[in-house]
């Protein structure tokens, strides 16, 4: 093992965490203003990487697909917000589970009725198509690094807007104090609307840049549906900075595990026998990582609101 | 003594006459198909009676009670294959041990084994709560999964199968309609003792510990002892009905464990109306006549049965029983 | 979704043979992650039921969803309700292998059209078990022997963390003759593998063979083409597939794959088939498509032959295969798998479409190592 | 000396840099009723808390009948004998009046992994629960639901839960709190009769209530107690009058 491989590992494991940031932003928005539990979040990102897959694939341009996917995901939330989940804010989180179940449900299989099941064909610009040298030491993915700067463009992005705007402000009077911003007299079902929708569109434009280096088809939002759980959980639910974290932290733990552990058990294994047990334990390496912060922060690393 | 019945209770009992009723008419009618299906239906409604307890009367909303459903499975499908293989599955003390067949004590290691994982599982989820809790406990049964999917002695992902039901006294517990009597049978004790359990003073303080854990710990009832045991029993009757849905398939799998499965046990719960005695009964039978012959109509039966989950949601709260029986009275 | 494909020719009112109907019930995978292969397998079997037009043959087709207890229930009720004779259809050898053992204990006849797990080629083999498309190990093994007589010294070898995976990584080194620069169980559905190819580009191999189903392998191919690492790639057929290799896109594009069918095998059967199904449904068949249709003219020869009500009959006429396999040369080995040739295909564009090209044969008349233990 | 129920000695606690209570002593002896005084965010809430085990104080320690209850949980203080009522009623809503005096019968009877029992058929549990509402003057009431009562009737109820639990010491957080002119009347008077039971530790508002039963007065601000004292001490202390009283 040398040390160039060993940090582009590390390296790996902090564009997996941008990644996993991208996806579970809206989700932690979302939470944290209005208290719901949106198991939908995962079919949004789908919706956004359809779009983008069928825009880029009739204009042949991958950044039209990219607006195409922030558009379509953003109405699809503002739709699912003002026909069912308005109806759900004072609802329990059961009931919230189970409406947004069933919307997971009806969104899989009318994208199925309307593209068939069939994975469809998204590929990365020509732009980014090649790996760069970084250092002169590595080959890198010119989109996994694109991917690492939006990631942070979003981060900043999120920040700016909740700590220097008038919506930003809203959203962080509505954390703290539901019943205090309407009295304020603040639109708050606009307010939600906006903020439901905003959650989708992170969620689609997620799907669109990782539809791009993934596959795109039906289903594709229940993997990653848990795992931006799992992120959430870890920073603090309803915290952007704790979703930061949280996604860095099981990004790294997650690659270098599956990149360590393997190898970590060839000095206990046979080489077979450390693949196995290295594979398996490195499954679940995240999820050891969730637990055991958990056990020691029982709300996650930062406190965020709703919590 | 008068014998006051409300609406709730009519239910009941008239839902307990169709569980009879039914598959009588389906032997009747030379129709074994149908009294495999509602096998399936009184399985799965054992697997919500349990979680019903955890999350009705303790609300304790576990997203991971697929471990144990998987974990009961698991039990009966790794005692019944060293049986059949005659494999040695451990040997203390000088004695060894081959597995059985005798469902009896597949019942029982299944239920211990799961109350170990619950004990496990419950004693760290139970220090958060909220949220974090549902995510804990889908943490630890994903854990399991991959476990399950990645260790190949007892199959891996590609499950178990266990060729031949195990049995129980000289009962042919291949005949559906003797299954089905086993499994009714079982769920039916299942639920008298959950309904004696919620009327006793175990029930009483673990209902107080959902409304609120602050009062029960101040009149001096500390609520993680009360919570932790209500878990362990649900995790029980669970990994019970994960055992007797083993023997119906002849064959178990890590799907029993994924987290689809723990989604499906609770909106059972949820669909019959949560903390209803009766709730994951209608709501398991309600699930699978849906999930049934939409599935004879159309290939897009996901989509309807959506739709139907929402509308459900939306428009009858409390669940099943709830939008019959009304709103749940204490005294 | 019941549907009573074949009521037809209900003109005809004489029938020289005065054979019983034949009820086939399939359960495949029609919804869900990996549909399009259950899809494949449905329309290429129809398609041979349609030819054939035989009014004794009926099918009803059930979605399994790809979920084991479903299957099983769907399983039930086809042999309990719909009182079918021939089971068939599943995609998935997990399913397969909730589904098979109890069916044919029950006396019905399955007819594997895509999954071949190794216990059932082996020790729980089964009088009334036949594949008919391959033993799992199959492809990988020819990739093996392929990578061997290509001359390539250090393959980099990843599959799922699964059994089908393991058994993918066993098969290939059964026949390669040589050094590994690494081996990776990955984990199940995981789309991400930038690790992965991090280390592979260390490790200093000198190829890839990976077995990585469905989405898995679209984003492999994806990231291992953006990644800069430039190595030769084999795969079995899966990943590489007719139905596949649009999403995968030009990555693809050179890839050596394992398979036991393409499209421009040469003999008469093929030629018709891949025109008929491309005329029939507007797009090219698939492998599996292919196995789907093998699977239903199977049948149909056997009962030219013999009434399924004789089971024992009925079973001699399966075992013959005396039909015309789009694949060319076809018979069953003592286990009732294939034995069959496995070619080395070559993804290709043609007319602006990517597809396959056979580019030579692995391996001739091949069936598995299992059979020995199955005692038949 | 009077032995001491309750003795509180140098309790700490911070809130990021807040000092919620800064070196804070206080002590309860037998018979006696000692009530706590202060400002709105003097920090009684919080002082509360660590007493009864809600909060962990960063450090000093609390000692109950003699033995350190500082690292106790909230269950195990209350099965030691503290007894404490809330603020805001804090009942089981769903539970009527008497099932929730009952629960904390059940507390005392240690019956609370009972499995099979029903309730319904405990009846020693139940008269002793309405022997306990009998003396708040809830007799009537015992199966109205919780969620139903008026916001009097609650702080009665709460009266009656902590009484069902025979405690060895009372902690009374505001019990006046939102009780009308006869209701904080009939109130005081039955608290007067309570300290021969055990000795009472409240915190309260409501001045002619504290004035007309506290033995000894303590005055919370800014986390820190500035004096304890009698009645008529308390009363003329200028500081007192200035930090706390003259407000009023």
């Amino acid at each position: 093992m040398t040390l160039t491989l060993f940090f582009e590992q590390l390296l790996n494991g902090i564009q997996f965490g941008m990644m996993l940031f991208l996806m579970s932003a809206g989700l932690t928005l979302v939470f944290g203003v209005m208290g719901l539990i949106n198991l939908a979040h995962g079919v949004l990102y789908m919706v956004g990487a359809f779009a983008c897959a069928l825009v880029a694939g009739i204009t042949g341009s991958f950044w039209l697909g990219l607006v195409a996917s922030l558009i379509v995901a953003a109405m699809a939330g503002a739709l699912i917000e003002v026909g069912v989940i308005r109806r759900l804010y004072k609802r329990d989180h059961l009931d919230q589970v189970l409406a947004t179940y069933a919307l997971i449900l009806i969104f899989s299989e009318a994208t199925r009725w309307l593209f068939g099941s069939f994975p469809l064909y998204l590929d990365v610009p020509d732009i980014l198509a090649q790996p760069i040298s970084l250092f002169g030491l590595l080959d890198y993915s010119s989109y996994r690094l694109f991917i690492i700067f939006v990631g942070i463009i979003v981060a900043i992005g999120l920040y700016l807007l909740i700590t220097k705007t008038r919506l930003g402000m809203r959203i962080r009077a509505g954390e703290s104090d539901r019943e205090m911003i309407a009295a304020l007299g603040v639109d708050i079902r606009t307010l939600y609307t906006l903020v439901f929708a905003l959650g989708a569109a992170l969620a689609g434009i997620a799907g669109a840049l990782l539809g791009a280096v993934q596959s795109v088809e039906v289903g594709m939002g229940g993997p990653v549906l848990i795992l931006a759980f799992v992120v959430i959980v870890i920073g603090g639910i309803g915290s952007i900075k704790g979703a930061f974290i949280g996604a860095l932290l099981v990004g790294v733990v997650d690659t270098m595990g599956r990149f360590l552990l393997p190898y970590l058990m060839t000095f206990l294994f046979s080489p077979e026998t450390a693949a196995n047990v290295g594979g398996a334990l490195s499954s679940i390496a995240i999820y050891i990582l969730m637990a055991g912060i958990l056990i020691v922060k029982p709300k996650g690393l930062i406190k965020g609101a709703g919590s | 003594m008068m014998l006051s019945v409300n609406r709730e209770q009519k239910l009941n009992i008239s839902f307990i006459a169709l569980l009879f009723i039914l598959p009588a008419v389906a032997l009747s009618m030379d129709e074994p198909f149908y009294i495999t299906l509602m096998t399936k239906v009184v399985i799965l409604a054992m697997a919500g009676v349990g979680l019903n307890l955890a999350l009705g009367l303790g609300g304790l909303i576990s997203f991971g009670h697929a471990a144990f459903f998987g974990i009961g499975g698991y039990a009966a499908g790794i005692l019944a294959t060293h049986y059949m293989n005659d494999e040695l599955l451990f040997s203390a003390f000088g004695y060894e041990y081959f597995g059985t067949d005798n469902m009896l004590a597949i019942w029982f290691a299944a239920m211990f084994v799961g109350a170990i994982a619950a004990i496990i599982i419950g004693y760290f989820s139970l220090r958060t709560k909220g949220v974090y809790f549902i995510m804990i406990t889908l943490a630890f049964a994903q854990m399991i999964y991959y476990f399950a999917i990645a260790w190949p002695t007892y199959g891996g992902e590609d499950g178990l199968s266990i060729y031949v039901r195990n049995n129980l006294f000289d009962l042919n517990t291949l005949d559906p309609i003797i299954f089905y009597g086993i499994c009714l049978s079982l769920l039916l004790l299942v639920t008298f003792l959950v309904s004696t359990l919620r009327n006793s003073h175990f029930g009483s303080a673990l209902q107080a510990a959902r409304q609120n854990e602050q009062r029960l710990a101040s009149v001096g009832i500390r609520p993680f002892g009360i919570q932790l045991t209500a878990f362990v029993i649900s995790a029980m009757a669970t990994a019970l009905a994960g055992a007797l849905f083993a023997d119906l398939n002849r064959f178990v799998s890590p799907d029993m464990l994924s987290w689809h499965t723990s989604g499906e046990i609770m909106i059972f719960v949820i669909l019959g109306g949560v903390g209803r005695l009766f709730g994951p009964i209608l709501g398991a039978a309600m699930f699978i006549v849906f999930e049934y012959y939409l599935g004879g109509i159309t290939e897009h039966w996901g989509l309807f049965l959506g739709i139907a989950l929402l509308a459900v949601v939306l428009f009858a709260r409390g669940g099943i029983v709830g939008v019959i029986a009304g709103e749940v009275k204490h005294d | 979704m019941k549907k009573i494909a074949l009521a037809m020719a209900l003109g005809l009112s004489v029938t020289a043979l005065s054979a019983a109907p034949v009820k086939v019930g399939m359960i495949t995978t029609l919804t869900g992650g990996g549909a399009s292969l259950g899809i494949d397998i449905r329309d290429g079997f129809m398609l041979a039921v349609k030819q054939a037009n035989n009014p004794d043959l009926s099918v009803v087709v059930e979605d399994d969803a790809r979920k084991p207890p479903l299957a099983v229930q769907i399983a039930d009720k086809m042999i309990q309700r719909e009182k079918v004779d021939i089971l068939t259809g599943i995609v998935w050898s997990n399913l397969a292998m909730a589904v098979v053992p109890s069916a044919v204990a029950q006396g019905k006849f399955y007819l594997s059209p895509n999954a071949g797990p190794s216990a059932l080629a082996g020790k729980r083999c089964h009088e009334n078990y036949f594949n008919v498309a391959w033993q799992n190990d199959n492809l990988h093994e020819a990739m093996g022997s392929y990578a061997t007589k290509t001359g390539y010294s250090k393959p980099y070898i990843l599959a799922p963390n699964y059994p089908a995976g393991k058994d993918a990584l066993t098969g290939f080194k059964r026949l390669f003759k040589g050094k590994l620069a690494g081996e990776t169980y990955t984990k199940l559905g995981q789309k991400d593998y930038a690790a992965e190819i991090a280390q592979i580009r260390a490790s200093g191999a000198d190829s890839i063979y990976f077995f990585l189903p469905g989405g898995m392998g679209i984003s492999f191919m994806k990231q291992y083409t953006q990644s800069g690492v430039r190595l030769p790639i084999m795969g079995p057929a899966f990943s590489f597939d007719q139905g596949i290799l649009k999403a995968v896109g030009k990555a693809a594009l050179g890839v050596k794959n394992s398979s036991q069918w393409n499209k421009d095998l040469d003999n008469a059967a093929n030629q018709a088939f891949v025109k008929s199904f491309s005329s029939e449904y507007g797009r090219l068949p698939s492998l599996y498509a292919s196995q789907g249709f093998d699977t239903a003219n199977l049948i149909l020869s056997a009962m030219k032959t013999a009434d399924v009500k004789d089971t024992d009959a009925f079973r001699a006429a399966l075992n013959k295969a005396d039909f015309n396999s789009v694949r060319g040369d076809f018979k069953f080995a003592a286990n009732q798998h294939p034995i069959q040739n496995i070619y080395v295909r070559e993804v290709i564009e043609e007319n602006g479409v990517l597809t396959n090209k056979v580019i030579s044969t692995a391996l001739e008349n091949h069936s598995d190592v299992y059979g020995a233990k199955c005692k038949l | 000396m009077t032995k001491l129920v309750l003795d509180i000695k140098h309790l700490e606690k911070k809130f990021g840099e807040l000092k919620a209570t800064d070196d804070l002593s206080l002590d309860l002896k037998a018979g006696e009723i000692h009530a706590v005084i202060g400002p709105n965010g003097a920090g009684k809430s919080t002082l509360i808390k660590q007493i009864c085990g809600e909060l962990t104080p960063d450090s000093g320690s609390v000692e109950f009948l003699g033995e350190d209850v500082t690292n106790l949980d909230v269950a195990q203080r209350a099965n030691l004998g503290l007894g404490r009522t809330f603020q805001i009623s804090s009942l089981i809503m769903e539970y009527s009046a008497l099932r929730n005096v009952m629960l904390a019968v059940q507390s005392v009877q240690g019956s609370s992994y009972r499995f099979f029992q029903a309730i319904a058929r405990d009846y020693k549990q139940r008269d002793a629960a309405m022997e306990c509402l009998t003396q708040v003057g809830l007799q009537d009431r015992a199966n109205i639901c919780a969620a139903q009562l008026s916001h009097g009737e609650r702080r009665q109820l709460e009266i009656a839960v902590v009484l069902a639990l025979k405690p060895k010491a009372f902690l009374l957080d505001e019990p006046m709190a939102g009780m009308g002119p006869e209701g904080s009347k009939r109130l005081t008077e039955f608290l007067d009769t309570l300290r021969h039971q055990s000795p009472i530790l409240m915190v309260e508002h409501d001045m002619d209530a504290v004035f007309s039963l506290a033995d000894r007065i303590s005055v919370l601000v800014y986390g820190k107690i500035i004096m304890t004292g009698s009645v008529e001490q308390v009363r003329n202390d200028p500081l007192v009058r200035e930090a706390y009283l003259g407000e009023q």
